[in-house]
């Protein structure tokens, strides 16, 4: 035990988001469970002043240090040099220094995805708390770079299936006010959106609560959220950060962890992705499913590109 | 008659200070019963025990031959007893009867029934032959209306026990000859009136016994028939007071030109319309008149604190009409306020931070770089408060703890200090001791000695008549009376005051 | 149309802490702590109903959560005559910090909280009301609630003795003593009963609006409370109206979204509003007077 | 000069009564309150760098403090410390993306100023409405901290986005913009020495020049201050504008000197934080250096409790919240007592 691998999760905001840093810190357990390591989440509140003193205590305290949230980029740049013993992960955007393993996720890619199956149910007559109008929503927390690219991939999607689809766009303004986000997705619902896709940690909650009460379809998030309303929400657009700092803490174990590494996780490699609930399975007609499968492939082979709002990586 | 209100060595202290100490003192029911002693005597105190807003530290209240305890002015009010306080207890955003009735209100259901209000104090000051429109707001009546607001009050919750701490201070003669008819009406429906005043004439002419309190003990009650004023002084003070002698000085250059002066008031329409008036050095002018008769304005208005919206000032051969007060008052002019608390000082800040005001500018107290020379101040605090003789415990206390004597002193002494050409005097004495009117029109008339300028406001005559070498009256914003004080009428004065020309 | 219901569903959240706000400004007592008082409110509301399965138990846990942060309020503010602000920013963070804490310790959840067992606050269905339905039908029963209690203080306010207790003990708080009516009381009595509507409306967000918990989920609304009670300065008609232009520009910014406006903008709307409302008034009253230097 | 002792003590007392209940909370993590406060000094203080992250903590903290206290202290309620920190720090990130090859010299100083200037003006801005037309600068000033905060993340997500990633952020700003980080393991900077210099100079004006006096007396008796010839109206905005000044200086100095760009969150709340400490000690600036140092040693030290100890960042905050209300209880006490004493005898 003496010798067990001692790995830090450094997140730029809190546990509780049910998504992004809720994600990485299943895959940390999942590790502690089945790899024997010792593991440990930093979290850093939003305060840009917790940055570096984390940082510090994690590089300082543990062999290996993950880093999630793009916040903390500018941070780890400066730190990561000054401990060259020390392995670095930094999820969700690449940074070019030293030791340094960078991890990018195509959310634009799982995204279009989400698109495609809001369309494609919008648009299918008799399905249940389907309406007739050709219209969807698009509900985040704010609206800021990350939320653009989901944006984009999303409206691709959409509009792959049917360009004649409406999408409309709110921003809650904050990413712990539900009560917004519910007054947001109604609205849409109101005008005739009647399947929502959220992209704002607990404000999101208040997408799915209006989806209950309106009797519409909530596309989750980052992680599977299915569980939250199976019969109200559709599907989940998953980016499984777990999985990768899973994989990466399973990497320095095996002895095949690779420093200054850029992995990319995306559609084909299962990094990001639609998840099918239980209830989707049994609620999504065969054809749609189908669709969608056939949708991946063409994105793997490339027939599909799906734009992305930060360009070429 | 007989005994209602009695007080058995009861004494109360603040800190070291003992305000009320073991006073013995006998009311009887019916009488008009005054108290009178120097600043700081404990006579508010002794009131304030007796309303139940200070408990006594040891001793025996009686009301009609039982102890009471009270503690607070509700169980006061139950026992039939009503004050009205030097600073009067009135909610200014309200009208005269939500005032009358606050806390005694009648009902209709759960609602307030402001029509009954309005009758039931209606009809009160007509009993006591009160003039007052009920549904005025109070802020906007003047000093003596409100008065008499505070005694509905009083009358609504059928007192038959009446304190009045310092009533006439603020009020013109005319009002305070009003007050004492209302008190002689009290008188003969059989209520007991306790009675506090500075103004001996006022309590030779009304009291049926007098009671002086020196040091927080109380020395004696007399008969009021059995002395004179001088008796009463004497007293007081504890030594033999005098008027100060008529000085006389030579009448020096015209210092202060006022030509044709309007001024608006706060209620949008003119204070002051087309005044002209002159001051010279050495000289004295005093204007008399009624409160609220554009006075506060004017002295305003001199010293910058107020625009106006016609005319000109000219000091010492400059026109003033728009430099800042803190260039009129380096350019020489001093001033008195009025209102003491709300304008002349800062109660909550120390004596120190108070008397520096106004000097803060100059080289003895700020040095380059803004910097402020404290050690100098101190000393100068010091220093008046040994010159005044202003009783506080350091320079460091808050002065609104003062005593309302010793607050003025603050204040005069303050302007006092400063190397004046022109002194605006207002209200100078107002609820100050025998002992210290004397010292303050001693140290005004010595300005004049010295040959500066001094213009005096006062709605108290006699003041004005003992310092003044020329009386002015004002009404509705005019000079509409003017004379010389040796040839002055008092009649004429009397009259101009009511607008009335003879 | 949409957005009158909009509107309407979150109006309440302010309304109330608005109208509880202005009798405690009316009595001199400023009260910063709106935000806490809420959160904590919403907090318990979740915490009874869950326990319950009882709305009425999420309702009563939520005022009496609100009842003790108002009691400290008043304990520091009233009897120790403590500052408003300290006091009532401290207890904001209080409240944040404790809802965290508690929503790990009670519930072993971070974040959020939501379960089928919480009983949402019922809401009123009047039947078939034909072209009406939209504009009265299946709104909350808070918010029924709510449009009793304004009518209810306006009468108060201006029908009532307590209602001009109120304002003496603000105006002249001396002068209210020394009538015989102790202005400790009265304050104690605007706090209260402001902490009962703000409990009220913090069970509203929670299990009355929505059926969850999430960590600071009063979102600025209790300050935006506190500002419109600073804008309507104890004024009933203003106090509401503030309050009303608020909800209606917040629920237009959102609307407004919809057609492509940047959020970050449309959601300056309201403060840029009350910007404008505050200088247009400041500006008319200065000219009305136009004197004074 | 006995009554400031015990004003000291009593705070001192009251401090000690809420760590000895922080001490009680700690013990319910299963901790015991000397080790839980032994780890919060030590992670606080125990090596340079702690001290160095901790001071960089209190930085701005104590300039949105110090504003807050100058602009309470003349009587007018700058609540816009938060708008104000927003705003210049924007602006300055903006220049410092646009313009480059400026000698850093002449680059610092401007950053200084615009920082100043940006923070003086937004606070002006208010300031200026409620002398010229009265109007309520308490309201006015939260609604301008919500518009500054909403246009700098409309610019930093829009115009002036980060071509750099995905973060929520300007550009870098120009290297010769830079007070650069006295170790690269934290982001203390050399900018703290303008902190130093500004502090001084505030702790100057209010408790040594004249200024600092008239503006306390225009605080207890504005209608006293321009009857002794004070220019009421006047002192008002300079306050108000120092104020914003102090709070832009922070905000300039995060950019400059801490993140060396905007980031959407630059402030989570320190004006608020400032706020609180400001208005506890009753606007002392000696006492906002102390209060906002031990506030930073709390949240530092917090930060190593949750990583050893499994105690939570919350219940620091709570022990903070105590120590406010245990202190403020104490003032309010002390007061009281006081009363009784002269009172009672
Ligand atoms: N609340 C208080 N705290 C401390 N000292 C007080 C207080 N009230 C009165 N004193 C002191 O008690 C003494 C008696 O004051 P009191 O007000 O009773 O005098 P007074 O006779 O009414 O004087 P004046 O004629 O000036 O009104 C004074 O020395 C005064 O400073
Ligand atoms: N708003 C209030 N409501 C009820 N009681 C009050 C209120 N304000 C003050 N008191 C009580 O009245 C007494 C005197 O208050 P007062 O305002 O005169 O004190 P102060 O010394 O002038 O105040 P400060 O703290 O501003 O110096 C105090 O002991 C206080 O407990
Ligand atoms: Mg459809
Ligand atoms: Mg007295």
């Amino acid at each position: 035990a003496a010798s067990r691998l001692r790995v830090a999760v450094v997140i730029a905001g809190e546990l509780g988001d049910k998504s992004f840093y809720d994600s990485s810190y299943q895959g940390l357990t999942r590790a502690e469970q089945q790899l024997g390591i010792y593991g440990k989440v930093l979290p850093c509140k939003t305060d840009p002043a917790n940055y570096m003193p984390q940082m510090i205590a994690a590089s300082s305290n543990f062999d290996l240090v993950i880093v999630v949230g793009y916040e903390l980029i500018d941070t780890l740049k400066q730190v990561a040099p000054q401990f060259p013993n020390v392995d670095y992960v930094y999820v969700d955007d690449v940074v070019k220094v030293g030791q340094v393993t960078s991890i990018v996720f195509k959310q634009n890619e799982s995204s279009f995805m989400g698109g495609a199956l809001a369309a494609m149910i919008t648009e299918r007559k008799g399905f249940p708390m389907v309406n007739a109008q050709k219209v969807v929503g698009f509900v985040a927390g704010e609206d800021y770079s990350v939320i653009r690219d989901f944006l984009i991939g999303f409206k691709q999607g959409v509009h792959y299936i049917d360009p004649n689809i409406k999408v409309l766009t709110g921003y809650v303004g904050g990413w712990d006010d539900p009560a917004t986000a519910k007054e947001i997705a109604l609205d849409q619902f109101h005008r005739g959106a009647d399947v929502i896709f959220q992209v704002a940690g607990g404000s999101g909650l208040g997408v799915i609560d209006a989806a209950k009460q309106a009797g519409f379809w909530a596309i989750g998030v980052d992680s599977p959220q299915g569980y939250l309303a199976p019969h109200h929400i559709i599907g989940s657009v998953v980016k499984n950060v777990g999985n990768a700092v899973f994989d990466m803490i399973k990497a320095k174990i095996d002895g095949t962890y690779k420093r200054g590494v850029i992995y990319t996780y995306g559609i084909a490699n299962n990094g990001v992705g639609l998840s099918y609930s239980k209830e989707m399975l049994h609620n999504v007609p065969a054809d749609i499913i189908q669709k969608l499968i056939q949708l991946r492939t063409d994105i793997i082979t490339g027939k599909i590109k799906v734009k992305s709002y930060f360009g070429k990586r | 008659m007989s005994e209602i209100i009695r007080f058995n060595s009861v004494t109360k202290k603040f800190g070291k200070v003992v305000a009320v100490n073991s006073v013995d003192l006998s009311i009887k029911s019916g009488e008009i019963h005054s108290v009178i002693g120097e600043n700081g005597a404990g006579k508010t105190t002794l009131m304030h025990l007796l309303y139940g807003m200070y408990k006594p530290d040891s001793g025996k209240i009686f009301v009609r031959a039982k102890e009471v305890n009270f503690s607070s002015p509700k169980d006061a009010i139950k026992d039939e007893i009503g004050m009205v306080h030097q600073n009067f207890m009135l909610i200014d955003d309200f009208t005269v009867y939500e005032n009358v009735v606050l806390g005694a209100e009648p009902h209709h259901f759960i609602s307030f029934d402001r029509e009954k209000a309005k009758r039931t104090v209606a009809k009160l000051a007509k009993e006591y032959k009160m003039e007052i429109d009920v549904n005025e707001i109070v802020g906007s009546l003047s000093v003596g209306l409100q008065q008499k607001v505070e005694i509905l009050k009083l009358l609504y919750r059928n007192a038959s026990i009446l304190i009045f701490d310092e009533p006439t201070a603020v009020l013109t003669p005319q009002e305070s000859e009003t007050l004492f008819n209302t008190l002689r009406k009290f008188k003969a429906f059989g209520k007991t009136v306790i009675f506090i005043s500075h103004k001996l004439k006022e309590v030779k002419e009304i009291s049926d016994r007098v009671s002086v309190m020196r040091n927080g003990k109380l020395l004696d009650t007399f008969k009021n028939e059995n002395l004179s004023e001088i008796d009463l002084a004497k007293m007081i003070a504890g030594r033999e007071i005098q008027n100060p002698a008529a000085v006389s000085s030579k009448k020096g250059e015209t210092i202060l030109k006022i030509n044709d002066l309007t001024i608006i008031g706060d209620k949008g329409i003119p204070a002051v319309k087309g005044l002209s008036l002159d001051v010279s050095r050495g000289e004295i002018v005093g204007i008399a008149g009624v409160v609220g008769n554009g006075q506060s304005e004017l002295e305003e208005a001199l010293v910058g604190m107020r625009k106006i919206a016609n005319g000109k000032i000219e000091f010492k051969g400059v026109d003033i009409g728009k430099m800042s007060v803190r260039k009129r008052r380096e350019f020489g002019i001093g001033y008195i306020p009025e209102d003491r608390i709300r304008t002349g000082l800062a109660p909550i800040a120390s004596v120190l931070e108070n008397v520096i005001m106004g000097h803060q500018n100059e080289r003895e107290f700020s040095a380059r770089l803004d910097f402020m020379k404290r050690k100098r101040a101190r000393y100068f605090a010091n220093q008046l408060v040994n010159e005044y003789r202003i009783v506080c415990k350091s320079v460091d206390e808050q002065v609104g703890t003062l005593s309302g004597g010793n607050m003025q002193k603050v204040v005069i002494a303050r302007e006092f200090a400063h190397d004046v050409d022109l002194l605006i005097v207002s209200q100078p004495t107002r609820g100050v001791d025998v002992g210290g009117i004397e010292f303050i029109h001693k140290k005004i008339l010595d300005m004049k000695k010295s040959g500066k300028a001094v213009l005096l406001i006062s709605s108290d005559l006699d003041e004005i008549l003992l310092l003044s070498d020329r009386i002015v009256v004002m009404y509705e914003g005019q000079i509409v009376h003017s004379t010389s004080t040796k040839d002055a009428d008092l009649q004429k004065i009397g009259l101009a005051m009511l607008g009335m020309r003879s | 149309m949409y957005i009158y219901r909009s509107t309407i569903n979150t109006l309440v959240l302010i309304l109330l802490p608005a109208l509880g706000g202005m009798w405690t400004l009316q009595t001199g007592m400023l009260n910063i702590s709106q935000e806490g008082s809420m959160l904590v409110a919403a907090f318990f509301a979740v915490f009874g109903s869950y326990i319950f399965s009882s709305f009425w138990m999420g309702l009563f846990f939520a005022i009496i959560a609100s009842l003790v942060f108002n009691l400290i309020y008043a304990l520091f503010c009233v009897n120790l005559r403590a500052n408003i602000w300290v006091i009532g920013m401290a207890l904001n963070i209080l409240a944040s910090s404790l809802t965290i804490l508690l929503l790990k310790s009670i519930f072993g959840v971070k974040g959020s909280f939501t379960s089928d067992r919480i009983q949402q606050i019922p809401f009123v269905h009047l039947g078939n009301l034909g072209i009406f339905n939209g504009v009265f039908n299946d709104f909350s029963s808070i918010v029924w609630l709510t449009l009793i209690l304004v009518i209810l203080f306006k009468y108060i306010d201006s029908h009532t003795t307590f209602g001009l207790h109120l304002k003496a003990a603000g105006k002249n708080w001396r002068a209210l003593d020394s009538a015989g009516v102790s202005s400790i009381k009265v304050r104690y009595m605007s706090i209260l009963i402001n902490a009962v509507l703000v409990g009220i409306s913090g069970a509203y967000l929670s299990i009355g609006y929505l059926k969850l918990f999430n960590k600071d989920m009063s979102a600025g609304r209790g300050w935006i409370a506190v500002a419109a009670v600073i804008f309507g300065n104890g004024n009933f008609t203003w106090t509401i109206i503030a309050t009303v232009a608020f909800g209606f520009m917040d629920a237009l910014g959102i609307s407004l979204q919809t057609y492509g406006l940047n959020s970050n903008l449309t959601m300056m709307f309201p403060y840029l509003a009350i910007v404008a409302a505050l200088i247009y008034q400041g500006v008319k009253s200065s000219k009305e007077k136009a004197i004074e230097e | 000069m006995s009554e400031k002792y015990r004003g000291f003590l009593i705070v001192v007392i009251s401090f000690f009564l809420s760590l000895v209940l922080g001490g009680f909370l700690i013990m319910l993590y299963k901790v015991s309150p000397i080790e839980g406060y032994k780890v919060m000094i030590f992670g606080a203080l125990g090596s340079r760098y702690m001290i160095y992250s901790t001071l960089a903590r209190m930085v701005p903290i104590l300039l949105t403090g110090l504003a807050i206290a100058i602009s309470f202290h003349a009587g007018i309620w700058n609540i816009g410390a938060q708008g104000q920190l927003y705003l210049a720090a924007f602006v300055v990130a903006a220049m410092g993306v646009s313009f480059h090859d400026i000698p850093t010299a002449i680059y610092l100083t401007l950053g200084v100023a615009l920082g100043l200037a940006i923070g003086g003006l937004w606070a002006w801005l208010p300031g200026y409405l409620r002398v010229k037309y009265n109007v309520n600068e308490v309201v006015l000033t939260i609604m301008l901290n919500s518009i500054a905060i909403y246009f700098t993340t409309y610019m930093t997500n829009g115009p002036f986005r980060t071509s750099q990633g995905s973060l929520g952020a300007t550009n870098v700003i120009d290297k010769g913009m830079w007070f650069n980080h006295i170790s690269p393991l934290s982001n203390l900077n050399t900018g703290v020495f303008v902190a130093i210099v500004a502090v001084a100079l505030i702790v100057y004006l209010m408790l040594f020049a004249k200024h600092g006096y008239e503006w306390k007396m225009m605080r207890l008796n504005p209608r006293f201050s321009v009857y002794g010839g004070v220019s009421v109206k006047q002192n008002m905005i300079l306050a108000m504008v120092i104020s914003g000044m102090l709070a832009g200086l922070a905000g300039m100095l995060l950019v400059m000197g801490d993140y060396h760009r905007f980031l959407n969150g630059i402030s989570p709340g320190y004006s608020w934080t400032g706020m609180i400490l400001a208005m506890m000690v009753n606007y002392d600036p000696i006492g906002v250096i102390i209060t906002s140092f031990i506030y930073a040693v709390m949240t530092s030290g917090g930060l190593r409790m949750e990583l050893i100890l499994g105690i939570p960042q919350e219940l620091v905050q709570i022990i903070f919240v105590a120590s406010v209300m245990f202190v403020t209880a104490g003032y309010a006490l002390a007061n009281k007592v006081a009363n009784r004493m002269q009172e009672e005898g």
